[in-house]
């Protein structure tokens, strides 16, 4: 293990998406984060960016309970997008984030293009530095047929919101689709000026002794190791789709993992359901990715990227 | 400003005390030292594929030590039952809004099944009169514990092997037990019950409620339950593990 | 637990699929199974059906090289369907399986409708008792896209295997696609007798260390309980979308595992990966199968089946 | 009919040899009678996340022993360094065609690393003389057990701190070993430039290939390699877990 910092050339993990610069790869992934609550377990500036939880334009009641499931090696969540309406996040939420030396990424959630137009236009003038539009959620006007899944309609939403907002918007993709770089390259057309992959994908379990699915919701979004090589996969195909930067997520769990995406093609990376399993994890998986790159003499992101070779 | 953590406790206890429930004591002096009756430990079990954490009411805080009484029901608390004195166990700082404890003449305890641990420490935290009412099955545990808090303890076990065949509000009934305020922890539809019952009666009762977690700190909003609020629906979900696990009986939405 | 077989009404693990009775709903998920090397492990007998490893017209020679990874409870494979080719798989391993009181159900891989077509028409004077047609294969003659993710193509292979052969044709699905009750409907409504769902999804795995992906084909298809939550969605939605029998596999494990699928709308179940974690696993899951049915006390199949409320 | 088995085997002893390295005896008489010299068995690691066996040639066969010496490198193998003598582990039959010891006047067994251990049992298989020669990166192993077995042992090392610095087939060039057979097993360069010496020299070699694993016991056609074969590719696909992992030298197709 070369170590020699200070003679050498510094280590560098920081990386720009779309004009913004994080200071680490490290975001934690839409959801599974809360700044209070996860604040209380390690240093929130230790992250390249803190991605929120969706938000609406108005307050979402979310799912009846159970909302969770545990499944082998990985999980299931019927949150359904449980969340307080852009108003009152502004208003009380937003303000709180600002104390940290960190980004702030606003994971945004509609049901109509009109929904999603209206969060990204009150989010203008505000401490956001970027937008995260999930366009996983159900349609409604279109019979709840996910946005995500058709690139007509990945395109429209992606089109619209890059109108009405003055930030850069990361388009942020389902893995439940025949060909995701087909609507990578439907967003990228539009103007999405990044795109994080992957969402959930779409799982049930059934309690074979209450003898009725575990989720109140029947089928929820699953998430966690388990689902990793979809991920890893759905980057690697999507990276030779399309130019934006990529933010890669589904299953990091350790700073390895981490590598693998940046191997695989993406720019930076969010830590999810391996913060429910150790509520450390986001900053746990920097310090790994650290050793790994001392281990391996890699001084910036990019040369891990650039000793993949297929 | 790192306030929560979690830690690899020692394990100094961990000893079956009736058919399928363990007591566990963890040499935990940080854990203990924040915590308070009505809160819950999560504990992390070691097979990776089981990946969330388990929430455990706190039965017993000591000055070093904490005192868990769990049920063997899955995967994780199989593996916990398997742990020997001396290993160790990653569990969590005290999280969540606990019972109470209020200054009253009367409290009395009610408790179901698995459900029955987190009140032995809130007997220990209350003067007065208290008075501990629980059900099971077939076999009852913790009886020696809530005595030793000082609680006068009535059994009821459906089976009627033990005590009063029946569950608790049936024997709190035919009892005639009656108390200024009411504390309760066990299953959804006891709770309920005992709520309806409280509300009969106009005396309060705390509520201790279950949910499935992910996170088990707050941060996923996956394990709420409906408090009443002002709003449209005329609820709000709260989260279970923050705002709760305990909640007054009379502003749960008590739905299911 | 209640056990009072002979007195009581007896236990029937058997099921109808398409006309042929399988003594039990366990049969054997092509490629993971060899009639001579599994049944060393363990008798054969015990098996509602064998389904062999994909035969095409011709001997393939299958991929290079690393073709196995394993993945956080899962693995991937990229065999490429090595095969003998169906003259010799007729008369070099058809009659060995012969020998086994259990049906057998051949397992048919193509590269265009003509190989289907050649290999479905080969086996109508033999013994197999089935055919499961696997249109999870790339179709060369369109550039490689598979015949499974598509339902125009999926329905043409079914129409073009079904008039073709005298036995009673399975098609299998792949996951890999937006919306799978779409592939479903295609199939059934051109003569399916039933599908099998799901083959494996498409995965990715790299080695941080070697800088490389592990296979030496890049991407292979993902196996293993991890993926078990979207197979069970998949025969969820399916049993809804169609009315010919379906055989659920994917990550199934144990013998609660073989009930969710039944609750979920299996009539049959087939276990692949889990032979490689336990080479006896097909009978030790038939076992455990009795075990939980005599536990709730089912009689048969269609008791597990009706007891599952939504 | 059913031939082959896995058990829970007891183990006897699970001893650090080398940095890394370690030597696991387990008791498991009815493996160790139908087992012969380098053929492999699976062994299964406990954590559930791990799914596949992990093959490990016999290193030695006794009465109601086996002898395994593999080095940690995963984590299935940092898995099985963790066991304690008197804990067990599952693991399966011999499986695979192993080294067929022939009846010559000189054999040169050649080790690489890890691939030491199959010789051992191979060298105690074989009357008439028996040189082996092998090569470590630092620290070298099973040395002792060799000359046990009756063969006049040669080392090498990369760095040089043991023995001769070098490669195997420097050493066997620059101490001029010969023999009538040879027989290898290690890393597949190794093996490869092996082949083509021995070629050269016109000397058979027996090697014993590596390949990743599904199954492991020859039912998913996972773990191939390429034999030379009267086809129109002019090889075809061989399952080094059944028609292996020991090939002729001769007719391996070594592209890679
Ligand atoms: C606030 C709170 C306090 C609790 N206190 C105690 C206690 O003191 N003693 C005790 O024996 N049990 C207690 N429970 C229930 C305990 O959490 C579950 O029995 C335990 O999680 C089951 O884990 P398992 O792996 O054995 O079961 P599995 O069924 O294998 O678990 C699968 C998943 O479901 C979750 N789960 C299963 N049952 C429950 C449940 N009843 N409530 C919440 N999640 C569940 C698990 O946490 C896990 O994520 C408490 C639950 C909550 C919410
Ligand atoms: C026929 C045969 C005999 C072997 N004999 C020995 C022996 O005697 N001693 C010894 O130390 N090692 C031996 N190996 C290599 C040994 O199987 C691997 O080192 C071991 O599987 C690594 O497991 P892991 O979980 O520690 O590594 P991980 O990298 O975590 O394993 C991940 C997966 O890759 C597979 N894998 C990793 N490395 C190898 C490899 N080199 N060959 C095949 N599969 C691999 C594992 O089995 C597992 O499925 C042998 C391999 C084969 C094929
Ligand atoms: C409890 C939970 C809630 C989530 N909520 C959101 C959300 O609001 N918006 C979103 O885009 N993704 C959401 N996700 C998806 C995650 O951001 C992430 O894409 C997914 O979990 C895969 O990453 P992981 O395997 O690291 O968890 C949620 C995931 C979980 C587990
Ligand atoms: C090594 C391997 C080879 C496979 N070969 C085939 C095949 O030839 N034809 C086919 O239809 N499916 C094939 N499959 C897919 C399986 O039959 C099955 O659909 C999939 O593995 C999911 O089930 P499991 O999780 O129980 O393994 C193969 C799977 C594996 C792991
Ligand atoms: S469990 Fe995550 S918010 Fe309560
Ligand atoms: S590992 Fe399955 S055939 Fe060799």
């Amino acid at each position: 293990m070369s170590n020699h910092q200070g003679t050498e050339k510094k280590l560098d993990l920081s990386v720009n998406i779309a004009g913004v610069t994080l200071n680490n790869p490290i975001t934690t992934a839409s959801g599974t984060f809360s700044a209070y609550e996860s604040g209380a377990f390690y240093n929130l500036n230790e992250l390249g960016a803190m991605i929120t939880k969706g938000v609406a334009n108005i307050p979402w009641d979310g799912n009846p309970t159970p909302r969770i499931a545990e499944t082998y090696g990985g999980m299931l969540n019927a949150v359904g997008l449980q969340n307080p309406g852009i108003d009152y996040f502004i208003a009380h939420e937003l303000p709180y984030l600002r104390q940290f030396d960190t980004k702030i990424i606003v994971n945004v959630a509609g049901r109509s293009i009109e929904d999603y137009c209206e969060v990204a236009e009150k989010l203008n003038g505000t401490a956001a530095d970027m937008l995260e539009v999930n366009i996983s959620c159900p349609n409604v006007k279109k019979g709840g047929i996910g946005f995500g899944t058709h690139s007509e309609m990945a395109a429209k939403v992606t089109k619209e919101v890059r109108r009405v907002s003055k930030k850069p918007i990361i388009i942020k993709l389902t893995p439940n689709v025949t060909d995701i770089t087909e609507i990578a390259k439907a967003v990228e057309a539009e103007g999405a000026d990044a795109v994080s992959l992957i969402n959930t994908l779409l799982g049930m379990k059934i309690d074979v002794h209450r003898k009725k699915p575990v989720l109140a919701n029947k089928m929820g979004g699953f998430s966690g190791p388990a689902i990793k090589p979809v991920a890893v996969r759905m980057v690697y195909q999507v990276r030779r789709a399309v130019n934006i930067p990529i933010i890669g997520l589904g299953g990091i769990m350790t700073g390895e993992d981490v590598a693998e995406f940046i191997m695989a093609g993406a720019d930076a990376v969010s830590v999810g359901t391996a913060a429910f399993v150790n509520p450390t994890a986001p900053a746990d998986i920097k310090n790994e990715l650290i050793e790994y790159m001392q281990k391996y003499n890699f001084k910036s992101l990019k040369e891990i990227r650039e000793a993949f070779t297929e | 400003m790192c306030k929560k953590t979690v830690i690899e406790a020692k394990i100094i206890q961990n000893q079956e005390i009736a058919q399928g429930v363990y007591r566990m004591v963890l040499s935990a002096p940080e854990i203990a030292a924040g915590a308070s009756c009505g809160q819950f430990v999560n504990l992390y079990p070691k097979a990776k594929h089981t990946l969330l954490p388990r929430p455990i009411s706190i039965c017993e805080i000591g000055e070093d030590t904490l005192t868990l009484v769990y049920g063997v029901v899955g995967e994780g608390t199989r593996e916990f039952a398997g742990y020997n004195a001396g290993e160790t166990i990653r569990v969590s700082s005290a999280i969540g809004t606990g019972f109470k404890p209020q200054k009253t003449k009367t409290a009395v305890l009610v408790g179901g099944g698995i459900g029955v641990p987190p009140l032995v420490e809130l007997a220990k935290q209350m003067s007065g009169e208290k008075i501990a009412v629980i059900g099971f099955r077939d076999e009852p545990f913790l009886k020696e514990e809530l005595e030793k808090a000082g609680a006068k303890v009535y059994i009821a076990t459906d089976s009627g092997k033990t005590g009063f065949k029946g569950n608790v509000i049936e024997l709190i009934q035919e009892q005639g037990i009656s108390g200024d305020y009411f504390y309760s922890c066990g299953p959804k539809v006891m709770l309920k019950a005992l709520a309806a019952y409280c509300e009969s009666i106009n005396t309060p009762v705390q509520v201790s409620l279950e949910e499935r977690m992910g996170c088990g700190y707050g941060a996923c909003v996956g394990c709420v339950c409906k408090i009443k609020e002002n709003t449209e629906t005329g609820y709000e979900h709260k989260k279970v593990c923050k705002d709760g696990p305990v909640f007054l009986g009379s502003e749960v939405v008590w739905d299911e």
